[in-house]
């Protein structure tokens, strides 16, 4: 008898499990049947491609939010590598990439240490790192975007370049989905992050080292923005300190709308990947429908609530804060 | 008060000592005078978010009421696009659109379960689309003298605007102190679960206290519009981060239970001092931000109660 | 008992449940409602317009002026924004390439000039024809794209910086002390505004630069740093300078609550309708009106026009293809006539006369 | 039974939950002034009957009846307007409010006016509710401040302001009330109780058989739902109870006395003048390998600050602490662990698991490095071991994926502590291991700890009644303010009474 009751219930989790994914492909479903071009290949590829950045900014994102904390010097951060690839890719070449992924494992370090170490909430301590990124980008690039040239540009073909017909971008993300997918779910790192979201002080009892995990959260965090911000040095062949504006709140949406958990605990890479691509179809879907120009932002925050409605695992969530 | 939430306190006359000496004009009267003209609107919308912060939720909606307001408002008084001219109904209708906005919050958090920071990020992106469908892009002059008496008209020497936000501390504490929803704000922050077994409607306090911080932003709006004498639909940009910097430096903490209004004025004057010093000590414009950042670390390390914090988010 | 609607669990039939239902119901009907209508020409291309965002009066008419052509040409008319993020407004032009399957004509206003590149590599790969205004990369040429890449046109900043920061020493007759307000700093044209305004402060040894503040185009930051240089400065303000329009009013309105207002002069730069009303009342000093109405529509215009074979852009001089556009200087003299033909009336213009502002080639230094 | 109408009966109340018949017809009445004790393993139906009876859930079939009359709650707080008031088992005060504010907490209406609360008088109210229960409390001091037996007494007094507005009628639900008081401040809360029968009924659950006995003017004993058995406390013992209430007798060797094998030699922890702040002083002892050393003493004895210096979370400011013979200084949990030590929290569902995990996770949460080749997880290693952990210290669960939330507490204790033997801990620390778990999970867990001591583990152990330190113990340690003021040792059938303990403990 009670057996037969838990056998339900896994079925429903199981259902739940499935209900982003399902989202997504309504989301498609619709927009294709109303405007058919959309359903081309060559388009969804296009999509993909173009969906690329916000997925690495949100995978990032994604290790801190499971650990109940929040990182909001992500766009500042893939501002700064732009700037760092664009002045040192002509010595370095691909050295620069390095650097610049780097420099972003350093400062998510230094985030990491002002949140654990000061005690300092995520949201002000990253929030100020962005502050500070930011700064450094301007002051770097001196206050302007910098244009690769053609030699230049030819260390970006891992970015730009196709095989077999497939973006190089495309094969980019799908590499960091693999890689971050291990790390959340094949790691001890991932574990404790899971265990340290869903119950920071039965951890820290059961003897994990709750800092150092926090810490790594945000050099992976920061690296990875570091690495979104490669990518769009080489996708718009220049860097910037203002060439990620306005990515920080998509990608936190885009791991939400997966229906990770803001709260921590809950949550996956892939949840992340098809929050990302619902949050780029519901956009680009919007271009294609013709939706009234003004009427875009207002559709699209609609979407974004009925969204989370839908894909949020509230089993998982004691108090929906 | 007990003396570690004095901290914030002494950060604040910290900086406006280190301020002065380097610029002795910041403590002038007329500046004074400014500083709290700077402060009238990152304080009313701080105390709105307080409330929200108190219950451990977090509401990202700032910007969006703030320019629905501002540009609902600049329509409907006296102006420079259309003939119409309700004055004072046009500022009770304003508050009832923050109210409306706020209510809505409220009810998707409570109804439909969605996290606060998903909803009110939607309702941020739908109220400065509406906001923007309104104007259709333009900016609208304000010529009310009324509103614009609020940043121009002065009453012992401080604009009304100041008063009026200042009115609305005043609201706040009140509400905060001595109302009953005030104080279930604090018990949902505490212990949600146990709130509801007193007996407390758990989703009627989260509504009401959406719609109340909906109104605050509301007085923001009508304020901004009478700074800046007009309504257009960027009027809210970047104002949510400082709001919720201004909270938190306050030493509101962001997990819910803990902090108070009086505390977010002092949040809001630390933010607003620290940048209007850094103009007075000439900090260059491209570190500035980044100044501010370290800065900002800085006061919220050295007024942060670690004791009453066991888990940091 | 109202409680006979529960399931077994205990709880209210959910009620989430059917609100959740109601919200998709009242969204689907909505639907229609907002879809634009499609035009019916079947050949005709698309006109696309790319701005920033609709929330400011100067990307407001520019689209004005773009649904002007548009209408007169009877082509099906699109507006994409940006909203101040890169990758969105490449991911837009891409989806409006891949509906039309490149049958469009784009004027764009990229978001930052990297964004150039790629818009313009993805038109060409199209068969699309675009014209870009403002931001590019200086190595990024249209004669590189024929016969795509129809044209790009900019505003020099340096002569109309200078020109306002001369405005604005005029007013106050030669000397005394200034502040100034600049825009995003890694901005092309506010970059070459505050040249311009070096420029003339070189050649006028009386004015002396107190502060240079940036204040990224944003009202309320003006506001803020206005105020701090009240106290930092007081009396010895005699003027201000901004890189734009929206900033200057906002300075105006600290100067009015600190009762100054019309008693220390202002400049702005893009001439929108407020600004030009500052300047008949006497509060402003003068702006510079690129005409975001030509702008938008005749983009538009020269695009379509290549597009759809008036003239070959292969063939067109430099000077057709990277070119100066026309500011007007307005000041108090000719403030009213301005307003009274481009303000009061939606403006007529020839929308043949395609090169007609065209004022010599883009130089780079 | 008297023809008195019953100030609050239940009438062949029916609830089913997908799957589980919870409550089946159950009736009972509780009378005027009388305090009624409500007893059963986890599972019996107890929490479920609570639950109705508090408004939280609502009857399928049957019938609520106040003094006679029908009624039904609609929620806690529709209970609470019609009398019944809940006392729960621990820390239901919100810590971040006053005390009066707690009192009042949902029924400030009384002293609003305008909308505006008169705090003046809603403090003198609060004064007068604590003085009912004898309480010496500042209405105005945050509830964070107050020991856990005052918080325990402040929400008896706000459970008591129901009389202001329920008339003569109104029931209390003291539900676990004792489990976090110690024996002296137990004292306490009975003799409040007895005084305030006059004026409330009460209902009691408790799984402490002889608290109830003491406590209870009448018994109902429930399993699998139904109400098997009704009684005066004075016709009842425990023995006879705890054989109503699992079917069987209750065993003469309940802490199994007879397992109890004699320690080893080796010293695998010992301290010298270990102190800390003013915790605790000079505390000087050893421990074995297969001893239980347990530590005995009050709240405020410092032997809670001891246990959480052993488990790495209050590192010892002077003296000695070595493990192995090494000097060591437990400055995190971490270290503790990498050392040998375990620890089994007496916050369960806060330290002891994490809720929202899979069981199999929690297992493996401190030992996942010796499944981690090249940086993986081995998961079908670790499927293998959560399986064998599951059914050797027979873990009901559905599978091994189910969240830990979903267990009993006899069940998550049984996997705490197969966690802390997955990673092979030497030294288990365990802290009120059987707080909140009935009668049958309690003998596993004495099981468990006989089991694990003859295999070499050693314990230390702090328990919520002295009887369950002397019952388990090999040795104990007598605290009294910091110090430790008695040792004695606890062979079988040489164990010392409480009574002798006592006297070194206050």
């Amino acid at each position: 008898m009670p057996m037969n009751s838990s056998l339900k219930r896994l079925n429903i989790d199981r259902l739940r499990h499935w209900l982003p994914l399902a989202t997504l492909i309504i989301l498609v479903t619709v927009v294709g049947v109303m405007e058919p071009v959309f359903l081309q290949p060559s388009t969804l590829l296009q999509l993909a491609s173009d969906t690329a950045v916000l997925f690495i900014l949100a995978t990032g994102v994604t290790f801190v939010i499971m650990l109940g904390g929040i990182d909001l010097s992500l766009q500042s951060m893939a501002s700064f590598s732009s700037v760092i690839v664009a002045l040192t890719i002509a010595q370095l070449g691909y050295v620069s990439f390095g650097l610049a992924v780097g420099t972003g494992i350093l400062a998510g370090f230094l985030s990491g240490i002002a949140h654990v170490k000061l005690k300092i909430p995520s949201f002000i301590a990253t929030l100020a790192m962005g502050g500070v990124l930011f700064s450094a980008a301007l002051v770097a690039s001196k206050e302007r975007s910098i244009t690769l040239g053609d030699a230049e540009r030819s260390y970006q073909t891992w970015v730009t370049g196709s095989h077999f017909g497939i973006p190089n971008v495309i094969i980019v993300g799908l590499i960091v989905l693999i890689v971050a997918h291990v790390l959340q779910a094949h790691t001890r790192f991932g574990r404790y992050s899971a265990a340290i979201g869903a119950g920071e002080p039965a951890a820290y009892a059961s003897g994990v080292k709750v800092d150092r995990q926090k810490i790594f959260a945000y050099m992976l965090s920061a690296g990875f923005a570091a690495l979104a911000g490669v990518i769009l040095a080489g996708r718009l062949s220049s860097g910037s300190p203002t060439l990620a504006a306005e990515m920080l709140l998509p990608s936190i949406a885009a791991v939400v709308v997966g229906g990770t958990a803001i709260t921590g605990g809950v949550g996956s890479i892939w949840r992340t990947l098809v929050g990302s691509l619902i949050i780029s179809v519901v956009r680009i879907g919007m271009t294609f429908l013709s939706v009234n120009i003004f009427a875009q932002n207002i559709v699209f925050g609609s979407v974004l609530v009925l969204a989370v409605a839908v894909t949020i695992d509230r089993s998982k969530i004691p108090i929906v804060k | 008060m007990r003396i570690a939430s004095w901290a914030p306190v002494i950060v604040l006359l910290l900086l406006c000592a280190i301020i002065s000496v380097i610029n002795p004009n910041f403590l002038s009267f007329g500046n004074m005078v400014r500083i709290s003209q700077s402060a009238m609107i990152p304080l009313v919308l701080g105390i709105g978010a307080t409330f929200i912060i108190i219950m451990g939720s977090i509401d990202l909606s700032v910007e969006g009421v703030l320019t629905l307001a501002a540009v609902v408002l600049s329509m409907l008084v006296l102006n420079g696009e259309n003939a119409n001219d309700y004055g004072l109904f046009a500022v009770a209708a304003v508050l009832i659109v923050g109210a409306g906005v706020g209510f809505i919050n409220g009810l998707i958090n409570v109804r439909l379960k969605v996290p606060s920071f998903m909803t009110t990020l939607g309702t941020w992106f739908i109220g400065v689309g509406i906001a923007n469908a309104l104007l259709g892009g333009m900016a609208t002059r304000i010529n009310d003298p009324w509103i614009r008496g609020l940043a121009i008209e002065r009453f012992w020497g401080f604009p009304w605007g100041v008063w009026v936000a200042l009115l609305c501390l005043l609201i706040a504490l009140i509400i905060q102190n001595y109302t009953r929803l005030g104080r279930h704000v604090y018990a949902l922050g505490g212990g949600e679960e146990l709130a509801a077994l007193s007996g407390i409607s758990v989703a009627r306090v989260r509504i009401a206290a959406f719609t109340i911080a909906g109104v605050f932003y509301a007085v923001g709006g009508i304020l901004a519009a009478a700074q800046l004498g007009l309504g257009n639909a960027q009027i809210g940009n970047g104002r949510l981060f400082t709001t919720i910097t201004a909270v938190v430096v306050g030493g509101t903490s962001l997990s819910g239970g803990q902090g108070s209004v009086l505390q977010t004025v002092v949040g809001v004057l630390i933010v607003v001092v620290l940048s209007n010093g850094m103009v007075l000590m000439g900090v260059p414009p491209s570190v500035q931000i980044g100044v501010q950042g370290l800065m900002i670390i800085a006061a919220v390390a050295l007024s942060i109660n670690r004791k009453l914090m066991k888990i940091i988010k | 008992m109202v409680r006979n609607i529960e399931l077994g669990l205990g709880r209210p039939l959910k009620r989430r449940q059917l609100l959740k239902g109601a919200a998709a119901i009242a969204a689907v009907g909505m639907f229609p409602a907002i879809i634009s209508r499609r035009g019916n020409a079947a050949d005709m291309p698309t006109l696309v317009n790319s701005i920033r965002s609709l929330s400011n009066p100067y990307h407001a008419t520019w689209n004005a002026g773009g649904a002007a052509f548009a209408k007169s040409v009877g082509a099906e008319y699109v507006t994409l924004v940006t909203e101040g993020n890169s990758e969105k407004g490449i991911a837009d032009i891409k989806a409006i390439l891949a509906k039309t399957g490149g049958n469009c004509a784009i004027n764009i206003d990229p978001n930052d000039a990297p964004d150039a590149r790629p818009i313009v590599e993805a038109c060409k790969e199209a068969g699309a024809y675009v014209v870009t205004q403002w931001n590019k990369p200086v190595d990024l040429h249209p004669w590189d794209y024929n016969p795509n890449y129809v044209a790009h046109i900019s505003f020099s900043g340096v002569p109309y910086g200078k020109a306002m920061a001369e405005a604005l020493f005029k007013s106050m007759g030669g000397k005394g002390g200034i502040v100034a307000l600049g825009g995003i700093e890694s901005n092309v044209p506010a970059i070459e505004r505050k040249a311009g305004l070096e420029q003339a402060l070189k050649e006028n040894p009386g004015i002396q630069l107190l502060d240079f503040q940036v204040a990224n185009w944003s009202d309320t930051e003006a506001l803020e740093k206005t105020n701090a240089w009240l106290t930092q400065f007081g009396d010895k303000i005699g003027g201000i300078w901004a890189a734009n329009d929206g900033m200057g009013l906002a300075a105006i309105e600290a100067l009015r609550a600190d009762g100054r207002a019309g008693k220390v002069p202002v400049t702005g730069i893009d001439g929108i309708k407020l600004a030009v009303e500052a300047i008949q009342k006497g509060e402003m000093a003068g702006t510079v009106a690129w005409d975001p109405f030509w702008q938008g529509g005749m983009g538009l215009a020269i695009a379509f026009d290549a597009k759809t074979g008036v003239f070959d852009p292969a063939k067109e001089s430099k000077d057709h293809r990277e070119f100066y556009g026309t500011g007007v200087v307005i000041t108090g003299e000719n403030a009213q006539a301005y307003y009274d033909t481009n303000i009061k009336s939606e403006p007529t213009l020839d929308w043949k006369d395609i090169w007609g502002r065209a004022s010599g080639q883009i130089q780079y230094n | 039974m008297t023809a008195e109408i019953p100030t609050l009966s239940l009438v062949d109340v029916d609830k089913r939950f997908p799957g589980v018949h919870a409550l089946k017809r159950v009736s009972i009445n509780i009378m005027r002034g009388e305090v009624v004790g409500l007893i059963g393993e986890n599972g019996a139906g107890k929490s479920t009957l609570m639950k109705i009876l508090s408004g939280v859930y609502q009857p399928d079939a049957g019938e609520i009846r106040i003094a006679g009359q029908a009624a039904t709650f609609d929620d806690a707080a529709d209970a609470n307007r019609k009398g019944i008031g809940m006392v729960f088992q621990e820390q239901s005060l919100l810590t971040n409010m006053t005390v009066g504010e707690n009192i009042y907490l949902g029924n400030e209406a009384q002293f609003t006016r305008f909308g505006i609360v008169d705090w003046g008088r809603l403090y003198a109210a609060a004064e007068r509710q604590l003085a009912k229960v004898q309480v010496d409390v500042d209405p105005r001091a945050r509830a964070d401040t107050l020991s856990f037996a005052s918080r325990q007494m402040v929400e008896l007094a706000k459970a008591l302001t129901l009389e202001e507005h329920a008339g003569d009628h109104f029931v209390i639900l003291l539900d676990e009330p004792t489990s976090v008081l110690e024996r002296a401040e137990i004292d306490i809360l009975f003799e409040r109780v007895r005084a305030l029968k006059s004026r409330a009924s009460f209902i009691f659950v408790s799984h402490r058989l002889d608290e109830v006995l003491e406590l209870a003017d009448r018994i109902y004993v429930m399993k699998d739902g139904a109400v098997v058995a009704d009684l005066n406390s004075s016709e009842a013992d425990t023995t006879k109870l705890h054989h109503l209430m699992v079917g069987r007798s209750l065993q003469a060797e309940y802490y199994r006395e007879p397992l109890q094998r004699p320690y080893r030699e080796n010293v695998v922890l010992e301290t010298e003048n270990l102190s800390l702040g003013h915790a605790y002083k000079n505390v000087t002892f050893q421990l074995h390998a297969g001893e239980i050393l347990g530590i005995a003493g009050v709240i405020g004895s410092g032997r809670e600050e001891l246990t959480r210096t052993l488990a790495g979370f209050a590192p010892h400011d002077s003296g000695l602490l070595r493990i192995d013979g090494q000097s060591v200084r437990l400055t995190t949990p971490a270290k503790a662990v990498d050392l040998g030590l375990g620890y089994v929290p007496r916050e369960r569902r806060v330290e002891g698991l994490v809720l929202f995990l899979p069981v199999a996770a929690n297992i493996t949460l401190a030992d996942l490095a010796t499944f981690t080749r090249n940086g993986l997880i081995n998961s079908r290693e670790e499927r293998r071991i959560a399986e064998g952990w599951v059914e050797r210290l027979r873990i009901k669960t559905p599978t091994i994926n189910t969240l830990c939330l979903n267990l009993s507490g006899g069940n998550q204790q049984k996997v705490v502590l197969a966690k802390w033997l997955q990673a092979k801990a030497r030294i288990l620390i365990l802290d009120h291991p059987t707080r909140g778990l009935d009668v049958g999970a309690k003998e596993e867990v004495y099981d468990l700890a006989r089991a694990v001591t003859s295999e070499g583990l050693a314990v230390i152990l702090t328990s919520d009644t002295l009887e369950e330190t002397i019952g388990l113990s090999h040795r104990l340690l007598v605290m009294r303010d910091g110090e430790i003021t008695h040792r004695t040792d606890a062979a079988p059938g040489h164990k010392p009474s409480q009574i002798d303990l006592i006297g070194h403990m206050v």
